[in-house]
């Protein structure tokens, strides 16, 4: 199914090669608009934007290391009616991982969207980033300056360089093919990227690869679906069956060494939580403000239950509570929240790590919440993201399954 | 361990286990006092949610308890219930609920006895796992 | 016509009779429902579990539209429908007047025990030294003379086997309220005169009667016991035939001159039993016969002092009768023989039963009860007592195959797979559907042991086990032992059929069931009272929920036509005020009858409490609530206290259903608002208990209470709309007496047929088997039907499309036969697209003209009637492509019609040679007649296995030659016959289409599929829709014509209302918090929700919903909530709870 | 139908000679009772099933050559315990009498054993042992049977069971005109 084909980067800059590629998508008519990171006019800041206009592409940034939100919350409000015309999203293995589940459940659908998944060396958190990204310096630019950003009214990039964000971009790939790894000023890429298993996109209809070649040269374009396929074919990217040994062997490489961090991480997160004593304290710093479920991309509720009346006791039960307990913390029910929504969401987690980089206390809601949905899924045969035709694992049930719940009565 | 009379928080099923239940206790079958009934119209309608507030509010064990497979008044709530129940299963036991305080059964309306025997077991197991003290204490 | 409140009674409420009341009841009628037993529930309340899900299930038969009407729980624990009398222990005793206005006397077993007060304490059984073997656990266990008759019935009152009770009257002493009278005095006052001549005779007699608690007196001869008779009242004579002076006869006329109604018993001897037969030509009730067998002797005195006590002649006046008064049970223990069947650890399919029970000897535990060891070995015999022309049942009993195949999986199951089980049959009878492969999946997956041998004898082995000496089929002799052997004892008429078919005025068949008519097997053989149930025949549940459909159709179309009308139905949503706005304003009424049968229950305290807890509360105490006049106390409370929600702490909450219905009426608040509370049983557990833990439980209760109706926000029901108008699909015989059964109730029908002509599937038969012509029942329905104004019938039509709409109503497209189309609106469908004979190419079928199908013959029979020569030899083999896989089920009517067809080919022609081949012949209930008479015809059958089938060629010149083996003789044979019918059995006309419009499923067969074999034997999952005739199952004419009648009265219970209620607890949606991901339409089973794109939001179908929760537990948010069941109330609940003292 | 080979297939019964004893077993399902119930099945050569299944399809050779009936000890297990209540006793005494009139018994040991006794009987008015065997031996013709009674004989005599002396019962022919007579009726059937 899958077929390679390539694309050739000019001057050593991979960012600006894959914009050419994008805009390909656009003026061919292939794709009425294109979802992808893009480099914000203020802050050097990314966030994913839509984009329609192919001269807008130069401010396009899929291999920056920030990953401000999950965009597959993005697609999923593009998508929650069928798109009448195809669009293209750009987006990482987690955001895909994500979107997945989220058509399965209704909030997305996958039909005229070609996913461009990008492979994934990781990402920095959103304090982490803004910091790096501003002090990466400018460099005079290569490029015709017409090809770079216009950026119109905001003035803030100097148009005769590469702007700093889109060094720290480049010097973040350059130092791990350099093998200098990802730590820059103290700061590495998040845990949630260091324990992710899945560095290559399920599910993209095209994958674009920076794993297991020189991204200063070329970057590899796979189709992996026949609509992917399709989509090379009309932008006239020649494909051929080469054999990917020194992608495959990148890749289990990275594997290894992630999943090696994954477990550690579990062993480590198991041991902190194993009781509720533990539990509470490592959900101490909490303050109940349900960010953690906002930036989830699989806790799709409009309003979280916790949100809604049926929390609001009935003053007279706080009383009730607190002379039962001695002393009462407030609010109320934080514990309860987390472990509700771990019933909720762990069937879908995608580890994404937003939850954390969303957590303005620094508890470490990635670990948790990916330790338990790790178990949880391994238990269900099922895991988040990776099919389309997967049921999820509480939207089915058969008649004889699980009879050990039951004391192997069934 | 100290001696104390667990509380178990039962999800029973109006149609089957609570039939039991109400079996039980017309025939003598003395259980243990030590249940709080909560019946539900179907395993299928208890939500997660229950069974985690009734722990972390100091319930000692929850069980969870219906028709059996194929006996459903509701055609297969059970078996949707069953499906949550080993969700829960795999969940809470990572922060030290011991699995046994999380008992599911099919126990049908003639099986009172049936019912009697799981509470009094229940009961037995939770005591020796000792009591979960959140009643009383102070839950984040 | 005057109209008038239609109402029926229902005798006998086993699984039958209760569907017939339910039935009639939700058709708005009145029924008056009987049992002679103390309790609902029949045979059933003794199975605990049902083929084909091996558990119960019988729930699933309370209504679903209009559910609040009824009891919402365990059927088997007991029933209330507001629109039912239930009376148990009571028997019909004449049944007078004309169809449509019946009189009808009710007595009602005489009973010491008010139930009013009795608590059910269970105090007098623990003091009562009488032990008795219990009938419910089949003998098998013990009970006590006063007992609950069934453990799981509700109410669980307790009663006195009064023949058992030595009223010594312990009981008495320790009842807590009274509520047992064993009436010793009336005993007493009974006086009994006893004349004979002998003074031995009189003084052993007094003796006797005096222990038993009568008066006696005693007469010499004649003359003195006139003389006495003058001055005293007696209840009783027993009367000697022979004395010197006056004799027997001549004292009984002068008696009968002086009181003609005084009970009279004859005393014989032997040589003058035939005078004492003469006495009761003239008047005595009975005679007793010398010696006297004492139990016997006082049993009849009984009988006749509990006449006396009898509540006599309430007298009822209804439209129709529904008999549905059952079978029982052989009982080979008593068959003549000697078979082993009395030794122990022999037992009946019944006592089986209970041993798998819970509640049974072995508490569940498969255990022998000889010695208690686990049971390994269970052999189980068929056909004890049927099929056997020698006991004068030349009849299948029709239940027992699949009875023993579920029993013997239990054993599998209870013994994890253990226990070896082994079924010893004749013919294994899987005729129904779904039967076939239930049997297969024994036999392949679970490993039960099917052997064709009919055992002729259980010897006796070591300890208790039982060796079986058997034949094979093949011949094989071999010797197994046994721990146990399980008889499936044939059935019989119930005990005192025949009394009852006297008061009702009925005929009974030969084997002593109810006679009824062929075709109509709904009709007795008088006019307004119909046979339900296995009353009507030998029937299993499906059959019998079907039968007893057709049974209540049968009434109410009478009550009807003879002016009865429906109630006029009442809204009790109407008229409840909507409370949403106040705030919540809650009492507590606490019943203090509690506290005065368990001393150290302070209400006082539970009360004061209470208020510490949550001072809003108001807490009252009622003197027993659930009587007229603790009703009436609690109003007056409730009014007084201005209270919105009310939580009652009494007994047994199931009890209060109706008076929660009621109280509802006079308060004007929802019963969503009110609770009841077990505060009762909670106080009994154990004797070691702790008083403050009792306290503390019943507190908990009432505050659990409390917190789920403090969130309770039960809202208006809604009433959605109807079309009352039915579309049926298919004009065989099934769609027309579905469609005229719905028209005469006054119903505009759609009839559609894809034919030229009405008719279908039957005009292919001529004849039934009992040698009814076919075309005089297809004529006269077609002739009705197209005289019925409220039928239109399309014929080469066909449905196209159809759309549901709002409430119960339906928009279908036809495409008629003008090449145009139609649209139809309607509330109802009914399914009858009917089948047809399948196709085979097996047996060189098409390859010759004497290979023909069955049908084929059947229409050669038919037309040439005597006209050509019949053939000199005709061979048949049955089971063409049927029950193996492809077709993996039996088409249960080409054994009969082989046998009918070989019959008449062999009175055309008597010299004929008949051969059948066959693998199990499946002539269930009365059809074995003919298989009897088949064979008694000379007509040979010659059996086959799937494995070995017979091998068919064809010569030149066409002549066929079968070779096939004879596993009797276990030689090759071979055949020529001049005609060689095939049966290839039935198959479904194609119903995917019509499944895909209108959404019901179809099975693999291609046969619709019924909500629930058993309960719901023609509903679709689908509301609305149902099915019947051969779209269901294959079946007989007669069943055809059952199954419609059922069919139409489940279409009549939606049709008979102008709107529909939905339920009080019912899912919703809170829009604002949905966010559409539809997981909750996934989980509904019951199609109940759907995502309107026009809207944009999720709408529920609420008479679809059935209120299970599933759709609120798999919502994440909670935007789905079931009514009473929301978060806040349960977490309440769970908050209550653990508000532990 | 007439190409059937009685050795090959089977007839309808109903017609030759089995019509009597045909007729009473067509009720026959050959559910096997009679066979697992038969004491002497085990030494049969047709089960007694089979014999009924043999009768139904006319198979008179094969019945007639069969031991089967001959071994019939008229236990009336069978009949007792045959759900049908067919009479299968008395068909096994009918076949017995079918064959002997037939003249099926030549070479077979029960029923010259059987004429051995009823000569016997008819002589003496009971059975005088030692000439009743002496004379079934004579007629059996086979050396090896005398033989194989010699260990009974012997038990027998040893205690007491066998008289060898030749003595009168009183009864001497005075069965003989109820012979005559039932040859009588025998004979108008």
């Amino acid at each position: 199914m899958s077929k390679t084909g390539k694309i050739t980067v000019k001057d050593r800059d991979p960012v600006s090669s894959l914009q050419d590629f994008l805009k390909l998508l656009l003026e061919k008519g292939t794709v009425e608009a294109v979802l992808v990171q893009q480099r914000l006019p203020v802050n050097n800041a990314v966030m994913p934007a839509l984009v329609t206009d192919p001269e807008k592409l130069g401010g396009a940034d899929p291999l920056a290391p920030a990953f401000p939100l999950n965009a597959a919350r993005m697609l999923s409000r593009l998508t929650r009616k069928p798109l009448d015309t195809p669009i293209a999203a750009v987006m990482r293995p987690c955001e895909i991982r994500a979107f997945v589940e989220l058509v399965k459940l209704k909030q997305g659908s996958a039909g005229n969207v070609i996913l461009i998944g990008v492979d994934c060396l990781g990402a920095y958190g959103n304090t982490d980033y803004a910091r790096i990204a501003a002090s990466s310096p400018a460099v005079p630019c290569s490029n015709p300056p017409e090809n770079r950003p216009a950026a119109e009214g905001s003035g803030h990039v100097d148009s005769g360089g590469t702007p700093p964000g889109v060094e720290s971009t480049l010097t973040f790939h350059r130092n791990i093919l350099s093998g200098k790894g990802t730590v820059v000023d103290g700061a590495d890429i998040s845990p949630a990227c260091k324990s992710c298993e899945h560095p290559v996109a399920l599910n993209a209809d095209i994958t674009i690869g920076l794993l297991g070649t020189n991204i200063e040269e070329s970057l590899l374009l796979i189709s992996n679906t026949e609509k992917g396929g399709v989509v090379l074919g009309e932008l006239g990217i020649k494909e051929d069956d080469e054999p990917l040994d020194s992608r495959q062997r990148a890749v289990e490489a990275l594997v290894s060494e992630r999943l090696a961090y994954r477990d550690r991480m579990f062993e480590r997160t198991s041991a902190a939580v194993s009781d509720i004593e533990k539990l509470m304290s490592y959900l101490g710093n909490c303050v109940n403000c349900y960010n953690c479920r906002v930036a989830c991309p699989v806790c799709y509720c409009r309003e979280c239950v916790f949100t809604t009346d049926v929390f609001d006791h009935e003053p007279a039960q706080y009383l009730r509570w607190a002379k039962r307990k001695g002393a009462l913390k407030m609010p109320t029910d934080t514990v309860f929240y987390h472990l509700t929504r771990m019933a909720h969401m762990s069937a879908a987690c995608i580890g994404c790590g937003q939850c954390s980089n969303a957590c303005p206390n620094g508890v470490p809601v990635m670990e948790l919440f990916r330790t338990v949905a790790h178990g949880v899924q391994r238990a269900f045969g099922y895991s988040a993201g990776a099919s389309f035709d997967e049921a999820p694992p509480l939207s089915v049930f058969h008649e004889k399954e699980f009879s050990e719940v039951t004391g192997g009565h069934d | 361990m100290a001696d104390y009379e667990p509380a178990i928080i039962a999800f029973v099923c109006n149609w089957c286990t609570y039939t039991a239940a109400d079996l039980a206790g017309t025939s003598r079958l003395v259980q243990p006092p030590n249940v709080r009934m909560i019946r539900m119209m179907c395993t299928g309608m208890v939500d997660p949610k229950y069974i985690i507030k009734a722990l972390l509010e100091g319930a000692d064990a929850v069980l969870v308890s219906g028709c059996h497979p194929g006996d459903c008044h509701y055609i297969n709530g059970n078996l949707k219930a069953r499906r949550r129940m080993k969700l829960l299963k795999e969940i809470l036991p990572k922060f030290g609920f011991d699995e046994r305080r999380l008992k599911m059964t099919w126990i049908g309306a003639s099986e009172g006895i049936d019912f009697a025997e799981t509470v009094r077991q229940m009961t037995a197991e939770v005591k020796a796992l000792g009591q979960n003290d959140l009643r009383t204490r102070m839950v984040l | 016509m005057e109209t008038k409140t239609g109402s029926a009674l229902v005798i006998g409420a086993g699984i039958s009779g209760i569907r017939s009341a339910l039935d009639l009841a939700e058709m708005n009628y009145r029924v008056f429902l009987i049992d002679k037993s103390p309790h609902i529930g029949g045979i059933l309340s003794q199975l605990d579990y049902q083929f084909p899900t091996d558990h119960c299930g019988m729930c699933k038969m309370l209504p679903t539209i209009g559910r609040d009407a009824s009891s919402q729980f365990c059927l088997r624990k007991g029933l209330f429908h507001e629109n039912i009398e239930v009376l148990p222990g009571t028997e019909m005793t004449a049944l007078e007047g004309e169809p449509g206005n019946f009189r009808v006397t009710l007595d009602s077993a005489p009973s010491f025990i008010d139930a009013q007060k009795c608590i059910g304490c269970g105090r007098c059984s623990a003091v009562c030294p009488v032990e008795v073997p219990d009938q419910f656990n089949g003998g098998l266990t013990k009970r006590k003379a006063v007992y609950l008759p069934v453990p799981h019935n509700i109410p669980n009152r307790f009663m006195i086997d009064i023949a058992a009770c030595t009223r010594c009257a312990e009981c008495e002493k320790v009842c807590p309220t009274g509520a047992i009278d064993l009436r010793t005095e009336a005993r007493r006052a009974f006086r009994i005169l006893v004349v004979d001549d002998e003074l031995v005779v009189r003084d052993s007699l007094k003796e006797w009667l005096v222990v038993e608690g009568f008066s006696v007196d005693m007469a010499a001869s004649g003359a003195e016991a006139i003389d006495l008779f003058s001055s005293n009242d007696y209840g009783l004579v027993l009367l000697d035939v022979k004395m010197p002076g006056m004799d027997g006869v001549e004292a009984l006329q002068i008696i009968r001159e002086i009181k003609p109604d005084l009970p009279v018993l004859m005393m014989t001897a032997y040589a003058t039993v035939e005078t004492a037969v003469q006495a009761m030509k003239i008047g005595a009730d009975d005679y007793l016969m010398k010696p006297f067998d004492i139990e016997a002797l006082v049993a009849k005195v009984v009988q006749q002092y509990e006449r006396t006590v009898t509540v006599k002649g309430r007298v009822i006046e209804v439209g129709a009768v529904i008999m549905a008064a059952g079978s029982d049970f052989c009982d080979p223990a008593r068959t003549p023989g000697a078979f082993g069947y009395n030794l122990p650890n022999v037992v009946t399919g019944l006592q089986f039963e209970r041993l798998l029970s819970g509640a049974g000897p072995g508490a569940g535990k498969l255990i022998r009860p000889s010695d208690g060891r686990p049971l390994r070995k269970i052999a189980f015999l068929q056909c004890i007592g049927s099929r056997d022309l020698k006991q004068k049942a030349d009849y299948c009993s029709s239940v027992c195959c699949m009875f023993s195949i579920k029993e013997a999986l239990l054993a599998k199951a209870k013994s994890g797979g253990e226990a070896d089980a082994a079924i010893f049959y004749m013919d294994m009878r899987t005729f129904g559907k779904d039967f076939q492969r239930y049997r297969d999946l024994a036999e392949k997956e679970s490993g039960v042991r099917f052997i064709r041998s009919r055992v002729h004898t259980i010897d006796p082995d070591a300890d208790g086990s039982l060796r079986l000496h058997y034949v094979d089929g093949e011949g094989g002799q071999h010797e197994e032992v046994f721990d146990m052997v399980v008889l499936a004892a044939g059935q019989r008429p119930n005990r005192g059929t025949r009394d009852l078919a006297q008061s009702a005025g009925i005929e009974l068949n030969p084997a002593g069931f109810c006679l009824t008519d062929e075709l109509f097997q709904n009709r007795s053989s008088r006019e307004g009272v119909f046979a339900g149930g296995s009353f009507a025949g030998l029937r299993d549940i499906s059959e019998s929920v079907i039968q007893a459909g057709s049974a209540s159709l049968g009434a109410s179309k009478l009550i009807r036509s003879k002016g009865g009308a429906p109630r006029a139905s009442e809204r009790t949503g109407a008229a409840l005020q909507d409370v949403s706005k106040e705030l919540p304003s809650l009492a507590v009424a606490l019943c203090a009858c509690a506290s005065s049968l368990r001393g150290g229950l302070d209400l006082e305290s539970f009360g004061k409490s209470l208020t510490l807890w949550d001072p809003s509360i108001r807490v009252f105490q009622i003197e027993r609530v659930c009587t007229l006049s603790g009703r009436k106390s609690l109003l007056e409370n409730m009014r007084e206290s201005g209270c919105n929600m009310i939580s009652i702490g009494a007994c047994m909450p199931c009890l209060y259903g109706k008076m929660l219905v009621e109280l509802a009426k006079e308060t004007g608040l929802s019963a969503g608002l009110m609770d009841v509370v077990d505060i009762y049983t909670p106080a009994f557990r154990g004797d070691r208990t702790d008083p403050r833990q009792i306290s503390g439980r019943i507190e908990s209760a009432l505050k659990m209470s409390i917190g789920r109706l403090k969130s309770a926000d039960p809202g208006p029901t809604r009433s959605l709309s109807i079309i009352r108008k039915a579309l049926v699909i298919g004009g065989g015989i099934s769609g027309m007496t579905a469609a005229l059964a719905i028209a005469d109730h006054g119903f505009h029908v759609d009839m559609i047929e894809k034919d030229v002509d009405p008719g279908g599937l039957v005009r292919s038969l001529y004849r039934t088997i009992e040698g009814t012509e076919t075309s005089g029942l297809i004529e006269k329905l077609i002739s009705d039907v197209r005289a019925n104004t409220n039928i239109s019938v399309h014929t080469e039509a066909e449905v196209v499309d159809s759309k549901p709409y709002e409430g119960l109503s339906f928009l279908t497209t036809i495409k008629t036969k003008d090449g145009g189309e139609k649209r139809l609106d309607h509330g109802v469908t009914i399914l009858a697209t009917g089948g047809k004979e399948a196709t085979t190419r097996e047996y060189c079928y098409g390859m010759s003209e004497s290979v023909i199908t069955l049908h084929e013959l059947e229409a050669h029979l038919g037309k040439s009637a005597g006209a050509a020569e019949p053939p000199g030899s005709v061979a048949m083999i049955q089971c063409v492509g049927s029950r193996e896989e492809g077709r993996n089920y039996c088409s249960r009517v080409c054994c009969s019609s082989a046998l009918k067809n070989a019959l008449r080919l062999k009175k055309e022609n008597p010299k004929a040679d008949l051969f059948i081949f066959y693998r199990d012949i499946m002539t269930y209930g009365f059809l074995e007649a003919y298989y009897t008479k088949a064979r008694q015809e000379g007509i040979i059958f010659i059996r086959y296995s799937p494995e070995a089938k017979p091998d068919v060629s064809i010569a030149d010149g066409g002549k066929v030659r079968i070779s096939a083996r004879d596993p009797i003789l276990g030689r090759d044979i071979v055949l020529e016959p001049d005609l060689l019918v095939l049966s290839t059995g039935v198959v479904p006309n194609d119903l995917n289409g019509l499944g895909q419009v209108f959404g019901f499923e179809v099975n693999e067969d291609g046969f619709f599929r019924e909500a629930e074999y058993k309960w719901q034997p023609v509903n679709s999952k689908k509301r609305g829709i149902f099915a019947c005739g051969l779209a269901h199952s294959p079946r007989s004419i007669s069943e055809a014509i059952a199954m419609a009648q059922a069919a139409a009265q489940r279409a009549l219970v939606m049709l008979n209302r102008e709107e529909i209620e939905a339920g009080a607890v019912v899912a919703r949606v809170r829009r604002s918090l949905c966010s559409l991901c539809e997981r909750c339409i996934a989980a509904c089973p019951y199609g109940a929700r759907s995502r309107s794109e026009e809207k944009d939001i999720i709408e529920i179908d609420e008479l679809a919903c059935q209120g299970c929760g599933a759709c609120a537990a798999v919502c994440p948010n909670s935007a789905s909530v079931v009514r009473g069941f929301s978060d806040r109330q349960v977490m309440a609940m769970v908050d209550a709870a653990l508000e532990l003292t | 139908m007439a190409q059937n080979q009685a050795s090959t297939g089977l007839e309808t019964p109903g017609r030759g000679l089995f019509a009597e004893i045909s007729k009473n077993l067509r009720a026959c399902m050959q559910c096997g009772t009679c066979t697992g119930s038969c004491g002497s099945a085990s030494k049969m050569d047709y089960t007694p099933r089979q014999v009924w299944r043999m009768v139904q399809a006319g198979m008179k050779e094969e019945i007639f050559k069969s031991r089967t009936f001959w071994l019939c000890s008229s236990c009336y297990y069978c009949t007792l315990r045959c759900p049908r209540g067919l009479p299968l006793t008395d068909t096994m005494a009918a076949l017995k009498r079918v064959a002997t009139a037939e003249g099926y018994f030549s070479d077979r040991k029960s029923p010259v054993f059987y004429k051995a006794f009823l000569d016997n009987v008819r002589k003496y008015g009971r059975v005088r042992e030692t000439e009743m065997m002496t004379r079934y031996f004579l007629a059996v013709k086979n050396p090896a049977v005398p033989l194989s009674f010699v260990p009974l004989g012997l038990k027998l005599m040893a205690k007491g069971k066998m008289d060898v002396r030749i003595s009168g019962f009183g009864g001497s022919g005075k069965l003989d005109r109820l012979y005559r007579k039932v040859m009588e009726l025998e004979a108008a059937k």
